[in-house]
């Protein structure tokens, strides 16, 4: 257990290798990036293995103290918990196979080197923000997670636009950022601890429930999670975030990044049980994103801002989760949601470089015949995506959270019809998706691109489709004859929801609706994708549809709004660089030449202009003699 | 003679005065200048005439004759200055006199 | 390695520098042959690198807190007293490693009559280190201005195009200010002189008599050295003349100016302005907090809109110092730390990022970032310290600055909310700025086809130098925090816990 | 005698108008010779026949008659100011007859405070040359020497000023 700090010190040494090393020759480099991921993902389970044969015992260990704010003094220690032992088995089961994936993928691309370095240090980041034991270093994490994200988003910083989409992700999520930091500040100065063990019991002992301190602080902390987890209103980053390589959306943008939020609340789930309003802030967030994203995947045309929006709705079902006090359901999710989002992303980016960087789902087709084996793994991920019986993992995890909801009762009714909405409107986009690229007759003009694949491609698509099917056994509810392990094995980090009261009946019947919903939206996503493809042809039928699908399409108009409320008032206001309080000093300089120049000219005049004055001069003294 | 007789030359010295001086203040040539600044003199000088004979004292005659030696001095150097600056530059109130007047050395200075 | 013991004691931090720039002159000489030049360059660098190792040998040796006391002017109770402390050994040592890398940048770009620019160079290290020392106010003022004038004819006579305007707007202002300040500390002498009877200069014997004076006066007194200082430490309003004297200084000038110059303003108000007036530092500390608050948000928002890299930087820094405002005024222990590691931090990234753009502006001429991009291709190193000096300046964490603007925010708080989550919406504008910087400069498409030379070994090693020093602070910065608790007890930190 | 001092008046006041009007100068001189004499006349009727014969000769006789030398030697002319230029002078001549005006013949007692204790106006009687002679030699003796040293000074920068190789000449003088 010691060796905890091996887990994040492997991908950190792979990036000071990967940084340094410049000259190593090509394949090296993905060799070395994904030997990395490989020991720390073996670390890991060596880890969790001794964590759960060790009696499930919290364990942490500091490095070295680092500074202290008035009595608090955050060092930069680990703490394992049941909840961090799963976030770094997500974290470096997927993040290694990822790597497996992109040695082949990013074959050719300029910056090879610097791809893997990025990487490795996404991931150590990554660990160290699941594994700091408090919120300065989980702060460190978070940022540096952050930086990552904008450095790979803008990989091919040649061209401006991906720069542009990088640089929006990295200040919309520094938004969030301030305001956990605030959070943090806030904790350190009214409770004098910022450790994530101590923090939560002397909070709940100072603080009483639903006090003004107490639904600050977890405002703040929700405002971090929601600028990373990207869920309204700071979400409008991560469909520009797909300008990255897919390698980066499926590790980043789908499995681990953005569920930090979810992790965060889950981690300071005593906060928020503290400010019940905040609790129900999360909910209708979850909800709100649940639908908002998952109408515009429905109107996306490009295959990765499908995927971008379908992951904002899924983590919106997190945030529900978290909403309704279902922690363990939330994290059960995230770690399903990791395993078949990154398995879409990756065959989506297999798709993506087979068809020659086509990324139009209308341009495609016929995918299926071509390539049979990612068509049968973007299958068993869209299953789990929408949660249909062969494929387990998305099933339990997210029927879980929607039983809970109904079991909530009173409003969170509310958020039950909101939950089985995202569900028809999941399987609608999903199974759209599906049909417009792999049915059919290809329609794109450039169907060659190498299709060909390597095992090291093969692989780890396979292993993903394999966990997706096993995946949701470990927490299947004893309703359809499963066994909660998932469940119990997070009990002791985590406080377990309150037991349903629901009869065997009615638990049936509730984990059988979403199914059908599921299993409707098919003939549904059929009937839509024919329609599309039929508009695309005729000019006539799009035009009406067009400015409410536009309008769908960009996100519902936020983007606009966020550019019209801030962007750009900013920059009218940065003007041109020309600072008024310069021109001010400017302007005395030169009044003070103006005066001086002036009155020098009385001394240089024609000399008529003296003798005059004489004159006047004598004449009016003469004058006042005489008054 | 009587008592406004005397007025009467005290108005004429004084209207001699004035025109005197709008004569300098008006006139842009040194000579002119010059000319003004004798009428203006002269007036002064006849206003003590008339004082002495108001008086009758001599001592109005006396400081006439001495105000005319200032004028002698002063038209003496006046002339000469004029002299010098016709030749080169110019015997009118310019900037370039004011120039040649500042004592900034010019070009032919020694 | 106790300074007391050694002839002059702690004084070698004054004359090494005199010694040294008086040496280069020698060397120099008036020939230009390149042999006789490097020797110039040579003294005046091994001149700072002493003042580093003499520092980091009081650190190290425990020699804290030292004094030296020579009669100077006795008739006027003024005397050549020196104090070193844990606040000002800090300082020291920047100022001799940045003092080592302004020389260092130099090296290349400095070609005509190099004795003269490292005499005035050494000269101004000779004023910083004396007024980071100097415990008697009179010499205080005498070391303000020694530090100010060769300043200026760095930037006057070895600067840019603009340079003369830019100089004299930058000496006009200081002047200005010191101007308050010495007045203030006149009045202080007086008030002191009639109060006890003893007029002396002494810091620790006027300390106790502002509470003797009356409101009113206490209070201008303490305008006077604000005056002073937030000229220097550029508070919003005061700041004019920052961004001219930036671009036009040589890159040498620019990292003295930014890395130490800027810091004796702040210094200053810990050393002096806070602790002399403690009364009148309480009742002015709001409106002090909201003034360094506006430089923040006025600085980041400027910096948005600049196309010059150097100017861009000088608001960064309006913006940084800002930071340093709220932090010294919040009068609490946090916010003290977190002021003198901000100013650290801030000293060694500026230092390094002028260190970079002048290396730049030699390789492509200009230092207009429209004319720039697609660097990071060309020079890949230059690329990677670019970015690294950028997150820098937007205070990741993990580096200095994130620890300093945390320490001031925890202060802030605590004396004032409002100004602490006005300070942190700074960080959202400086992220903005310091993006936008690096993606012009380094990112996108080349504007304009050139070849440029990565960095050589000198920059390289230097900047490598102040990153790993950034590190260290960012990661492990007890001990400074541990140097601080020696400070002499007058330092703000007294007040409230 | 009245009649007299009142035509002189008329003439002198008219030729001084004359003099200031003139566009050349040398026509100005000549009717400010003109005036002079006139002036010479009204201090004849004044009964002061010694300060009128020097004001003939010395004055327009030796003075101005240097000056019309000169100025034919140098033939100077100078435009005059145009009708704008009158008004500012002539508007100050004006203020300041006034003034004098207002002074002597108002209020006689305002510049002199103990004129007014004196006998009331007096004929003017006529005063003697002998006496002003016996004036200016006796009481008024030392100012006569220093009259001398005036016209000595005025006599010594004239001849610096007119010499040829003068330091004072802008230009060297080769003229």
């Amino acid at each position: 257990m010691e060796l905890i700090w091996l887990v994040p010190a492997f991908p950190l040494a792979g990036f000071i290798v990967l940084a340094l090393g410049r000259s190593l020759p090509g394949k090296a480099a993905g060799a070395i990036g994904s030997a990395a991921a490989g020991l720390s993902a073996a670390s890991a389970c060596a880890v969790a293995w001794l964590f759960a044969s060790g009696g499930k015992a919290p364990y942490s260990t500091s490095l070295w103290p680092w500074l202290d704010l008035g009595a608090a003094s955050p060092a930069l220690a680990l703490s394992v918990d049941a909840l961090s032992i799963v976030m770094i088995l997500v974290v470096t089961i997927v993040g290694f196979l990822i790597h497996l994936f992109s040695i082949e993928h990013m074959e050719g691309e300029e910056g090879y080197h610097r791809f893997f370095a990025y990487m490795n240090l996404f991931v150590a980041f990554m660990l160290i923000l699941v594994l700091a034991d408090n919120f300065l270093l989980l702060y460190l994490g978070w940022e540096g997670v952050g930086l990552c994200s904008f450095l790979l988003i803008g990989f091919w910083y040649g061209d401006r636009a991906n720069g542009d989409a990088a640089r929006k992700a990295f200040i919309v999520t520094r938004v969030g950022d301030v305001a956990l930091l605030l959070g943090i500040i806030l904790i350190a100065a009214n409770l004098g601890s910022l450790s994530l063990s101590e923090s939560p019991r002397l909070a709940s002992a100072a603080w009483g429930r639903g006090s003004g301190i107490a639904v600050l602080a977890a405002a703040l902390i929700l405002g971090g999670a929601l600028g990373k987890s990207a869920q309204v209103p700071l979400h409008t980053w991560l469909p520009d975030a797909m300008a990255g390589p897919s390698p980066v959306s499926a590790l980043i943008h789908a499995a681990t990044m953005v569920t930090a939020g979810v992790y965060l609340v889950a981690r300071t789930n005593a906060f928020f049980s503290l400010a019940p309003q905040v609790m129900t802030a999360v909910a209708v967030a979850g909800a709100v994103t649940l639908l908002v994203a998952g109408a515009s995947a429905l109107a996306q045309r490009d295959l990765k801002r499908i995927l971008a929006y379908s992951t904002m709705s899924q983590i919106g079902y997190m945030f529900l989760a978290l909403g309704a006090a279902a922690w363990t359901g939330a994290i059960f999710h995230l770690a399903t949601h990791a395993l078949f989002k990154s398995l879409l992303f990756l065959a989506a980016g297999a798709i993506i470089n087979a068809l020659g960087h086509e990324r139009d789902v209308l341009a495609m087709g016929g995918v299926a015949k071509k390539m049979p084996l990612l068509f049968w793994t973007f299958l068993a991920g869209a299953f789990g995506l929408t949660a249909l019986p062969p494929v387990t993992a998305g099933l339990a995890s997210k029927d879980a959270i929607i039983a809970r909801l109904w079991y909530a009762g009173g409003d969170a009714r509310l958020l039950w019809w909101a939950a089985m909405a995202g569900v028809l409107l999941t399987s609608l986009y999903t199974f759209r998706m599906l049909f417009l690229v792999f049915a059919g007759a290809s329609r794109g003009p450039r169907a060659s691109g190498h299709s060909a694949m390597g095992a090291s491609t093969a692989l780890p698509l396979v292993v993903l489709a394999a966990l997706c099917l096993v995946g949701g056994l470990v927490d299947f509810p004893r309703v359809l004859g499963g066994e909660p392990y998932f469940g119990a094995f997070l009990g002791g980090a985590l406080p377990a929801s309150a037991d349903t009261g629901a009869t065997a009946g009615q638990e049936l019947l509730l984990s059988l609706a979403p199914l059908l919903l599921s299993l409707a939206g098919i003939p549904l996503a059929w009937l839509l994708a024919k329609r599309e493809l039929a508009t695309e042809a005729g000019p006539a039928l799009r035009a009406r549809g067009s400015r409410l699908a536009a309008f769908v399409r960009g996100g519902f108009g936020f983007d606009r709004l966020y550019d019209f409320a801030f962007a750009r008032p900013l920059s009218r206001l940065a003007g041109k660089g020309v600072d008024p309080v310069n021109l001010a000093s400017e302007g005395l300089r030169s009044m003070t030449l103006r005066a001086s120049r002036r009155l020098a000219s009385t001394q240089k005049g024609p000399p008529g202009r003296y003798l005059a004055a004489l004159a006047v001069g004598a004449v009016l003294l003469l004058a006042a003699a005489l008054i | 003679m009587s008592g406004q007789g005397l007025e009467a030359a005290l108005a004429l010295a004084a209207a001699l005065f004035a025109i005197g001086l709008a004569g300098i203040v008006a006139r842009r040539s040194l000579v002119f200048m010059l000319l003004c600044a004798e009428i203006m003199l002269n007036a002064a000088g006849f206003a003590f005439i008339i004082a002495g004979a108001r008086w009758s004292q001599p001592a109005g005659q006396v400081m006439f004759i001495f105000l005319l030696v200032t004028a002698a001095a002063e038209v003496a150097v006046g002339l000469a200055l004029i002299l010098t600056l016709t030749g080169t530059l110019t015997d009118t109130l310019t900037g370039t006199l004011t120039g040649a007047l500042s004592g900034r050395p010019s070009k032919g200075d020694r | 390695m106790n300074l007391q013991a050694i002839p002059l004691g702690l004084a070698l931090f004054i004359v090494i520098p005199l010694a040294c720039g008086l040496a280069s002159l020698v060397l120099g000489g008036r020939s230009s042959a390149p042999g006789r030049l490097a020797a110039a360059r040579a003294a005046t660098l091994a001149g700072s690198l002493a003042c580093l190792l003499l520092a980091a040998a009081a650190w190290l040796g425990g020699a804290v807190p030292a004094r030296l006391e020579l009669a100077w002017i006795p008739s006027m109770g003024s005397s050549f007293s020196l104090s070193l402390d844990g606040l000002s050994l800090p300082f020291l040592a920047l100022s001799g490693l940045l003092g080592a890398a302004a020389v260092l940048a130099s090296w290349k770009g400095i070609g005509e009559r190099v004795p003269s620019f490292h005499f005035c160079l050494s000269l101004t290290l000779a004023g910083i280190n004396g007024v980071f020392l100097a415990s008697d106010l009179f010499l205080f003022a005498f070391m303000w201005e020694l530090m100010l004038v060769p300043m200026f004819f760095v930037i006057d006579i070895w600067g840019h195009e603009g340079r003369h305007r830019a100089a004299v707007k930058f000496f006009i202002f200081t002047q200005a200010g010191g101007l308050l300040m010495i007045a203030a500390i006149a009045g202080l002498y007086a008030a002191h002189g009639a109060a006890t009877g003893e007029y002396t200069f002494a810091y620790d014997r006027l300390l106790g008599t502002a509470g003797g004076l009356g409101q009113t006066l206490q209070f201008l007194l303490m305008l006077g050295f604000f005056a002073g200082f937030a000229v220097k430490l550029p508070a919003f309003g005061l700041h004019a003349w920052l961004p001219d004297a930036h671009t036009e200084a040589p890159t040498a000038g620019s990292i003295l100016l930014a890395g130490l110059l800027l810091k004796t303003g702040g210094y200053g108000l810990l050393r002096f302005a806070i602790p002399l007036f403690p009364d009148a530092a309480r009742a002015f500390a709001p409106v002090a907090m909201w003034i360094g608050a506006a430089g923040i948000l006025y600085g980041g928002l400027m910096a948005l809109g600049q196309s010059d890299m150097k100017r861009l930087v000088a608001y960064s820094s309006v913006s940084h110092l800002g930071f340093v405002l709220v932090g010294a005024y919040s009068l609490n222990e946090a916010g003290r730390n977190g002021v003198v590691i901000q100013m650290l931090s801030h000293g060694l990234s500026t230092g390094a990022l002028f260190m970079l753009i002048g290396s730049l502006q030699d390789r492509i001429g200009t230092r207009e970032l429209g004319r720039m991009g697609g660097l990071a291709r060309a020079a890949p190193r230059m690329g990677a310290f670019g970015l690294a000096l950028t997150l820098a300046l937007l205070g990741l964490p993990g580096m200095g600055n994130f620890v300093g603007e945390l320490l001031v925010l925890f202060g802030a708080f605590k004396a004032e909310a409002a100004v602490a989550v006005a300070a942190g919406l700074g960080l959202i504008l400086a992220m903005a700025y310091a993006l936008r910087m690096f993606q012009l400069a380094f990112h996108g498409e080349a504007k304009e086809k050139r070849s440029v030379a990565d960095l050589s070994a000198i920059e390289t090693g230097t900047l490598a130098l102040l990153l790993a020093a950034l590190l260290w602070i960012g990661l492990y910065p007890r001990p400074v925090l541990a140097l601080l608790s020696l400070a002499l007890p007058g330092i703000a930190g007294g007040t409230a816990p | 005698m009245n009649a007299l001092l009142a035509v002189a008046s008329a003439v002198a006041v008219a030729s001084t108008l004359a003099v200031i009007l003139q566009r050349r100068a040398v026509h100005a001189l000549l009717y400010l010779i003109v005036s002079f004499f006139a002036l010479a006349v009204a201090m004849l009727a004044l009964g002061a026949a010694f300060a009128a014969a020097l004001e003939v000769i010395v004055y327009a006789g030796a003075i101005l008659v240097l000056f019309v030398f000169v100025v034919m030697m140098l033939g100077s002319e100078d435009a005059r100011p145009r009708g704008a230029g009158w008004i500012g002078p002539s508007l100050l001549a004006l203020v300041l007859l006034g003034e004098l005006l207002y002074a002597f013949l108002a209020e006689p007692g305002l510049l002199a405070p103990g004129a007014a204790s004196l006998p009331a106006a007096v004929p003017p009687q006529t005063v003697e040359p002998k006496a002003v002679g016996i004036a200016l030699f006796g009481e008024y003796a030392i100012c006569g020497e220093i009259a001398a040293f005036l016209l000595l000074s005025g006599l010594v920068g004239a001849f610096h000023l007119g010499r040829r190789d003068s330091p004072a000449r802008p230009e060297g003088g080769e003229r």
